[in-house]
C-alpha cells in the first residue's frame, strides 16, 4: 500500500488571512524571531495496488481534478510505501 | 470485583450493593460500566429529582413535560412547538470549539427525534474576564463552535446571552437551546414497543471517542481533566443534516415506532430508555453496530458517545423501507436487535451474551437522593450595602459610557454576526432586540424567544435571582408582542453534594417555580448541570431561563429601536433605590454586593399584560425592557438602533441619581409611541394599574437626559453606538 | 417561467429560494434532486446556498462532481440561466462555469449580515430590472466568500462586464469598510462571458419581503422573468 | 533562518468527518483504491536567529501553545535551514 502526504497552500500571490493571524498570534505570545507564517492544508491518502509511479500519477491527478483548487492553491506530495 | 473498580467509574459502594440487589449476582465489568454511566447525575438526577418535582409542569396546552427528549407545547391551527435547552460546559472547557459544536448538535437531536422540524436555536454564555487570554480562547472558540455547527445544518441562531465574571474563569457555561415547530399529530416518543419490532441504528459509526462523557459531566474540572480528553467529541453537522432530514422524511410518513437520539451515555441510555418508557426489553447484537475503529469492546460500544447517532424501533414491514430512505439520504443504517418482552436489555457481543440487565432499572432505579442544604456564609456579607457611604454619581456621562462599554451590557454583535440568523428566511425580529421573533410559516402566527439569567442575582439571592431570571425572560417575550407560553430551564451549579451549593439550587429552583406559576409559563423540559467548579471554587448559581412566546399575528411584533422624530418616550413601571448587584456597582467600584432587585410578582404580571396591550393595540412604536445598567443603558439601545437620539427629563422625586439612572429596579418598560397616541397610552397603563409617565421625546442625534432640570448627560448617538459596538471586537481583536 | 432548485447533500437555502420563487414571485419551481442527470424542462436553473458535503475540503469542491452538475454545465453552454446563490456561486467557480476562486474571509469569520450592492452591469438576465443608481439592501451569510482572480483575468472581466455587483455603502460608495469578506475590488457577483450564468455571495432570496428587513432581492428575480419574457 | 514545516492532524481516535467526505468524493471519482484520508492543517513558519535545535524546542513550544489544539490533535514537524 502507499501512503501519499500532500500539501496544499495558497499561492504566493494570494493573501493568507489565516496565516497572518497565526503570525500575529506567535507575536503577541513573544515569538518575535518569527518572520513569516503560511497556513495550507496537509492531507493523507492511503492507495492500494499498483507501483509508486502509478500511485504518484493517481496522486497528481487526484490533486489537479478535487484536492487543491489550482487557481488559487499550489501542491506538493510524496508517496512511501506502507504495510497494511 | 475490586472496589476501586466501581469507585473508579464513580458508583458508591452502597450503589454497588444495589446494583448487586438487582441482578442477584455481581455485574460483569460492561454491566457495571452500564449502571454507572446511567446512574451519573448527568443522566439519572439523582440528586435534583425531587427539587425538580417542585416546578409546575403541567397547562392546558402542554403536550409533553419533562421526561421525553424535549417538551412540547400547542399553538393552535394542530402545530404545535418542542423546545429544548441543555449544557455542554465541560467539554466546551476543554475544547471550546468542538464542546459547543456537540452541544448544538446534541440539543437539534433532542427536537427532531420528537418529530419536530427545528426552527431556530439560542444560546446562553458565561465566561470569565475578556482581559484573559485563556477566556478570550474559550470565548472565541465557543462561538465559532456554535457558528460552525449551526449554519452548516442551516438552522438560524436567533438569540442568546453572553455574560462575563471571573467567577466562570475556569469553568464556561454553555447552554444551547432548539426550537421545533411539529404537527400535533405527529408526535414521536422514545418509546420501543412490539415484541419482534427491528431496532435500527442509523447515523455516524461508533467511535472510542466521548467515552465517559456523562461521568465527566458529573465531576468538577481540575487541571487533571485537562488529560480527560478523549471525553470531547468533533461533530459532523453535515451528517447531522442528513440524519436529521431521514429522520424527519420517515416521521412524517408515520414509518417509526419510536425513536431516540444517542446522546450522553451513547447506546446503553438510549436503549434502556426506549425499552424502560416502552415497558419492554432489547436485545441488540454488537457486531452489527458499524465502528469506526477496530477492535472496540462492548464496553466501549455500550458506552460510546459518537455524535449524530439515532436508534429506532420499526415494524417488520417498514424496516426495509426504513433503510432505503436512509440510503438515499446517504446515511448508513443497521439492524441491531429487536424488542423483547422479558424487559431484560441484553447485549451479545462475538455470539455471547456481554450485558443482561433490566432494562428499567438501569433507566429508572438509580437511586435518588436528598442532599443536606444550608445557606452559605457569604449571603451575609454580601447582603450588606450601605448606600450612604457611596457617593452619588456626579459624571453621569462618563459612568454611561463605561457601562455601555462593559462586556455584559455592550451589543453582542461580535457573537451574532458569526451565526446564520436568517437561514430559513422566517426570522422577523433578528437577534439585537429583547427577543428574536420567528413566523410560522403557512399561518399568520409567531414565535418569539429569550434566554435570562443574571447570576449577580441568584449569587446575592437564589431565590429571589431564580424569580427574576423567569420575570425578565417573560418581559423580553412580551415587549416583542408575544404572550409567553412555557419555559425550559437549564440549572447550573456547583457540586451539590456540599450544602452550601444545594441551598443555592433548592432556593432557586424555589423562586423559578414561584414565578412560573405566577406567569403561568409551566416548565416544560431542561437540564441540570452541576459540578461547575475549578479547584474547588464554585460558579455563580446559574439558572438560565429558556422561554417561548406566542404571537397571533406575527406582523404585529415590536423591537426596542426608536423609530422616528417626535415620537413620545413613556416610562412604565416604579424605580426604586435598588443598586444591589447592579451592572453599575460593579463596573465603577468592582463590587457584587447588596441584594438583588425586589420582584414584585402582581406589579411584573400587571406590567407584562399592559405592555402586550400596547402593543396589541399599535401604540407601540418600540418598546425595551429594562434590565442591566438601567434606564440610561436602555434608552441608548433605544436611541442606538436606527441612529434617532432622545431628549429625557426625569425627576428624582427623593431617588439618588445613580439609582435613577442605573439601577435595575424590575417590572419597567420604555415604550416610544406617536404623540397622538401618548394620552391613549397612558390611559392604557393606568387601567392595568402600572404607574407611567411621559419621560421625553425622540429625535435629534443627540441622547439628553436632565435630571430635575439639571443636564446630566448629552452624547452624540454615534458615540455610544462607537463605545457600545466597539467593546467586545476591541477587546477579541 | 419555470425554475429548479437543485438539492445538493447539505443544501439548506433550497427551501428559501423555493419560498421566494413560489410564494412571492409566483412563478413555477421545484426541486431538483443532486442525482438527476438531465435537468430539462426548466428556464432557470438555481443552486442555493447552504453547506453541500459540508463544505468539507472547500466549499463547492464535492458538490460539483454531483451528477446533476454534468447537465447543468451543459446547459449553461447551450445558454441556459444558471443562478449561483452563495454556496451555488462556490459550486459554479469550483466546476468552472465561473472565472476565479472562493475563500476564507479575511476575518476568519463566518458573516451574516446585511450588506449593500452597486449594480455594475444592469445589461445582464440578472439585472435589467434593476433602476439605473439603485443600491440594494441585501444580506450576506458566508465564512468564504473572499473573491480571488488573478489581474490578467479580472481585467478581461471588467472589460467584458463580467463583474456585477460589488458591496457598498448605503449610498453607493465602494469603499473598503463596506467590504465584509476581503475580497478583491469588493466584488459579491459575477458572471461569465455569456452573461447567462451568474453566481453571487449575498443572498437575494433573503430579501423579497418587507417582513424580512429587505425586498431589494426580488428584483433580480424579477429581472429573470423580464428577461425570459423578452426572448418569446 | 530557519524553516519549520508543521502537520497536525486530528488523532487517531477522533472522527474525522473532512476526512470521510474526501475519500467519499474520491471513491465516487472512481478512485476505488483510496483506503483512507485524512485531512490536517499544514503550516510553515520562517523562524530568524538560534540554532537548530534551539529552533526547534521554540516550534514544538509554539504547537503545544498555540497552533495545534493537542485535546484533539498531534502534531509533527521538519526544521531545516534556508537562505534569507
Ligand atoms: N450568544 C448570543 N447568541 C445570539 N444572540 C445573542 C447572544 N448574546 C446576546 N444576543 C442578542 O443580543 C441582544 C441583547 O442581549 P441581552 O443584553 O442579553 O438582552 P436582554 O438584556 O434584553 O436579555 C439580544 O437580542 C440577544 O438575543
Ligand atoms: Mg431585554
Amino acid at each position: 500500500m502507499w501512503k501519499a502526504r500532500i500539501e496544499i497552500m495558497l499561492k504566493k500571490s494570494v493573501l493568507d488571512p489565516q496565516g497572518q493571524a497565526v503570525e500575529g498570534a506567535l507575536h503577541s505570545l513573544g515569538y518575535d524571531n518569527v518572520r513569516s507564517v503560511r497556513v495550507g492544508k496537509y492531507l493523507e491518502v492511503d492507495i492500494d495496488g499498483g507501483d509508486k509511479e502509478a500511485a504518484g500519477a493517481q496522486v497528481r491527478e487526484m490533486c489537479e481534478r478535487l484536492l487543491a483548487n489550482t487557481v488559487i492553491e499550489d501542491y506538493t506530495f510524496t508517496v512511501t510505501e506502507v504495510q497494511r | 470485583m475490586k472496589p476501586e473498580v466501581w469507585r473508579g467509574m464513580g458508583l458508591k459502594d452502597e450503589e454497588y450493593n444495589m446494583i448487586v440487589a438487582i441482578l442477584g449476582r455481581d455485574p460483569n465489568y460492561v454491566e457495571l460500566g452500564m449502571y454507572s454511566v446511567m446512574w451519573s447525575e448527568h443522566c439519572s438526577y439523582k440528586n435534583s429529582k425531587e427539587v425538580l418535582r417542585l416546578f409546575p409542569t403541567k397547562g392546558e396546552n402542554v403536550l409533553q413535560g419533562p421526561g421525553e427528549n424535549a417538551g412540547i407545547v400547542d399553538i393552535g391551527d394542530g402545530l404545535a412547538v418542542c423546545f429544548k435547552i441543555e449544557s455542554h460546559n465541560h467539554p466546551s472547557a476543554i475544547e471550546p470549539y468542538q464542546g459547543a459544536a456537540t452541544g448544538v448538535g446534541g440539543i437539534i437531536r433532542d427536537i427532531f427525534t420528537m418529530g419536530a422540524r427545528p426552527v431556530a436555536l439560542l444560546n446562553s454564555l458565561r465566561f470569565g474576564t475578556l482581559n484573559e487570554r485563556k477566556v478570550r480562547y474559550l470565548f472565541g472558540g465557543v462561538v465559532a463552535g456554535i457558528a460552525g455547527y449551526g449554519n452548516c445544518i442551516g438552522i438560524p441562531t436567533v438569540a442568546g446571552e453572553v455574560y462575563f465574571d471571573p467567577c466562570y474563569q475556569g469553568n464556561p457555561l454553555v447552554n444551547a437551546m432548539c426550537v421545533g415547530i411539529i404537527e400535533a399529530d405527529k408526535i414521536r416518543r422514545g418509546r420501543a414497543t412490539g415484541v419482534g419490532n427491528p431496532v435500527i441504528l442509523a447515523g455516524a459509526r461508533t467511535g472510542r471517542d466521548g467515552m465517559h462523557g456523562v461521568t465527566f459531566a458529573s465531576e468538577e474540572l481540575s487541571d487533571a481533566s485537562e488529560e480527560k480528553r478523549p471525553a470531547v467529541q468533533v461533530g459532523d453537522p453535515f451528517m447531522e443534516k442528513l440524519l436529521m432530514e431521514a429522520c424527519l422524511e420517515l416521521i412524517e410518513n408515520g414509518d417509526i415506532v419510536g425513536i431516540q437520539d444517542l446522546g450522553g451515555a451513547g447506546l446503553t441510555c438510549a436503549t434502556s430508555e426506549m425499552a424502560s418508557r416502552g415497558g419492554t426489553g432489547l436485545e441488540i447484537e454488537l457486531d452489527r453496530v458499524p465502528c469506526r475503529e477496530e477492535g472496540m469492546t462492548a464496553y466501549e460500544i455500550m458506552i460510546s458517545e459518537s455524535q449524530e447517532r439515532m436508534l429506532m424501533v420499526v415494524t417488520p414491514d417498514k424496516e426495509e423501507k426504513v433503510h432505503a430512505v436512509f440510503r438515499r439520504w446517504g446515511v448508513p443504517s443497521t439492524t441491531i436487535g429487536k424488542v423483547t418482552g422479558d424487559g431484560m436489555l441484553r447485549v451479545r457481543k462475538a455470539g455471547e451474551v456481554a450485558a443482561e440487565v433490566p432494562a428499567r432499572s438501569l433507566a429508572e432505579d438509580a437511586p435518588v437522593y436528598c442532599p443536606a442544604f444550608k445557606e452559605p456564609e457569604y449571603i451575609k456579607q454580601t447582603s450588606e450595602l450601605d448606600l450612604s457611604r457611596l457617593p452619588d454619581v456626579t459624571d453621569a456621562a462618563g459612568a454611561l459610557l463605561a457601562l455601555l462599554g462593559s462586556p455584559n451590557i455592550a451589543s453582542k454583535e461580535w457573537v451574532y454576526h458569526q451565526y446564520d440568523h436568517m437561514v430559513r428566511t422566517c426570522t422577523v425580529v433578528l437577534p439585537g432586540s429583547d427577543a428574536a421573533v420567528i413566523r410560522i410559516r403557512g399561518t399568520a402566527k409567531g414565535l418569539a424567544m429569550t434566554t435570562d439569567c443574571n447570576a449577580r442575582y441568584t449569587y446575592l439571592d437564589p431565590y429571589i435571582g431564580g424569580m427574576i431570571a423567569v420575570a425578565e425572560a417573560a418581559r423580553n417575550i412580551t415587549c416583542s408582542g408575544a404572550e409567553p407560553l412555557a419555559v425550559t430551564d437549564n440549572l447550573n451549579f456547583g457540586n451539590p453534594e456540599k450544602p452550601e451549593i444545594f441551598w443555592q439550587f433548592r432556593r432557586a429552583v424555589e423562586g423559578m417555580s414561584e414565578a412560573c406559576r405566577y406567569f403561568g409559563t409551566p416548565v416544560i423540559g431542561g437540564n441540570v448541570s452541576f459540578y461547575n467548579e475549578t479547584n474547588g471554587e464554585a460558579i455563580f448559581p446559574t439558572p438560565t431561563v429558556g422561554m417561548v412566546g406566542l404571537l397571533s399575528d406575527v406582523t404585529r411584533h415590536c423591537t426596542q429601536d426608536f423609530r422616528q422624530e417626535g415620537d413620545r418616550i413613556i416610562l412604565l413601571g416604579d424605580t426604586f433605590d435598588e443598586l444591589g448587584g447592579s451592572e453599575y456597582l460593579y463596573v465603577l467600584y468592582g463590587e457584587t454586593r447588596g441584594k438583588p432587585p425586589a420582584l414584585d410578582l402582581a406589579r411584573e404580571k400587571a406590567l407584562q399584560q399592559a405592555v402586550l396591550a400596547a402593543i396589541r393595540e399599535g401604540l407601540a412604536v418600540s418598546a425595551h425592557d429594562l434590565s442591566e445598567g438601567g434606564l440610561a443603558v436602555a434608552l441608548s439601545e433605544c436611541c442606538i438602533g436606527q441612529e434617532v437620539g432622545a431628549s429625557v427629563n426625569l425627576s428624582t422625586g427623593g431617588l439618588r441619581t445613580d439609582s435613577l439612572l442605573f439601577g435595575e429596579s424590575q417590572g419597567r418598560v420604555i415604550i416610544s409611541t406617536r404623540p397622538e397616541n401618548t394620552e391613549k397610552l397612558l390611559a392604557l397603563a393606568g387601567e392595568y394599574g402600572v404607574p407611567s409617565r411621559a419621560i421625553g421625546t425622540t429625535g435629534g442625534t443627540e441622547l439628553i437626559i436632565s435630571v430635575d432640570g439639571n443636564e446630566k448627560v448629552r452624547l452624540p448617538v454615534p458615540e455610544l453606538a462607537k463605545k457600545w459596538r466597539g467593546a467586545i471586537p476591541c477587546l477579541m481583536a | 417561467m419555470k425554475f429548479g432548485v437543485v438539492v445538493f447533500p447539505g443544501s439548506n437555502c433550497d427551501l428559501d429560494a423555493y419560498h421566494a420563487i413560489r410564494d412571492v414571485l409566483r412563478h413555477p419551481v421545484e426541486y431538483i434532486w443532486h442525482q438527476e442527470e438531465s435537468v430539462a424542462g426548466f428556464d432557470c436553473i438555481v443552486l442555493p446556498g447552504g453547506f453541500s458535503y459540508g463544505d468539507y475540503l472547500r466549499s463547492g469542491a464535492i458538490a460539483r462532481f454531483s451528477p446533476v452538475m454534468k447537465s447543468v454545465v451543459e446547459f449553461a453552454a447551450s445558454g441556459g440561466l444558471v443562478f449561483g446563490i452563495c454556496n451555488g456561486f462556490q459550486v459554479l467557480v469550483e466546476v468552472g462555469l465561473l472565472p476565479g476562486a472562493l475563500y476564507r474571509n479575511t476575518g476568519l469569520q463566518f458573516r451574516c449580515q446585511f450588506t449593500n450592492l452597486v449594480v455594475e452591469n444592469r445589461n445582464t438576465p440578472f439585472t435589467i430590472a434593476v433602476e439605473p443608481g439603485r443600491v440594494l439592501k441585501i444580506p450576506i451569510a458566508h465564512g468564504e466568500g473572499n473573491y480571488y482572480a488573478d489581474a490578467q483575468t479580472l481585467r478581461a472581466m471588467e472589460q467584458n462586464g463580467q463583474i456585477v455587483f460589488r458591496y457598498a455603502t448605503a449610498g453607493g460608495e465602494v469603499t473598503k469598510d463596506a467590504n465584509p469578506n476581503g475580497s478583491l475590488y469588493n466584488i459579491a457577483g459575477v458572471c461569465n462571458e455569456n452573461k447567462n450564468v451568474l453566481g453571487m455571495m449575498p443572498h437575494p432570496e433573503r430579501s423579497v419581503e418587507r417582513i424580512l428587513g429587505s425586498q431589494d432581492g426580488l428584483v433580480i428575480f424579477e429581472s429573470l422573468v423580464r428577461y425570459r419574457e423578452g426572448l418569446r
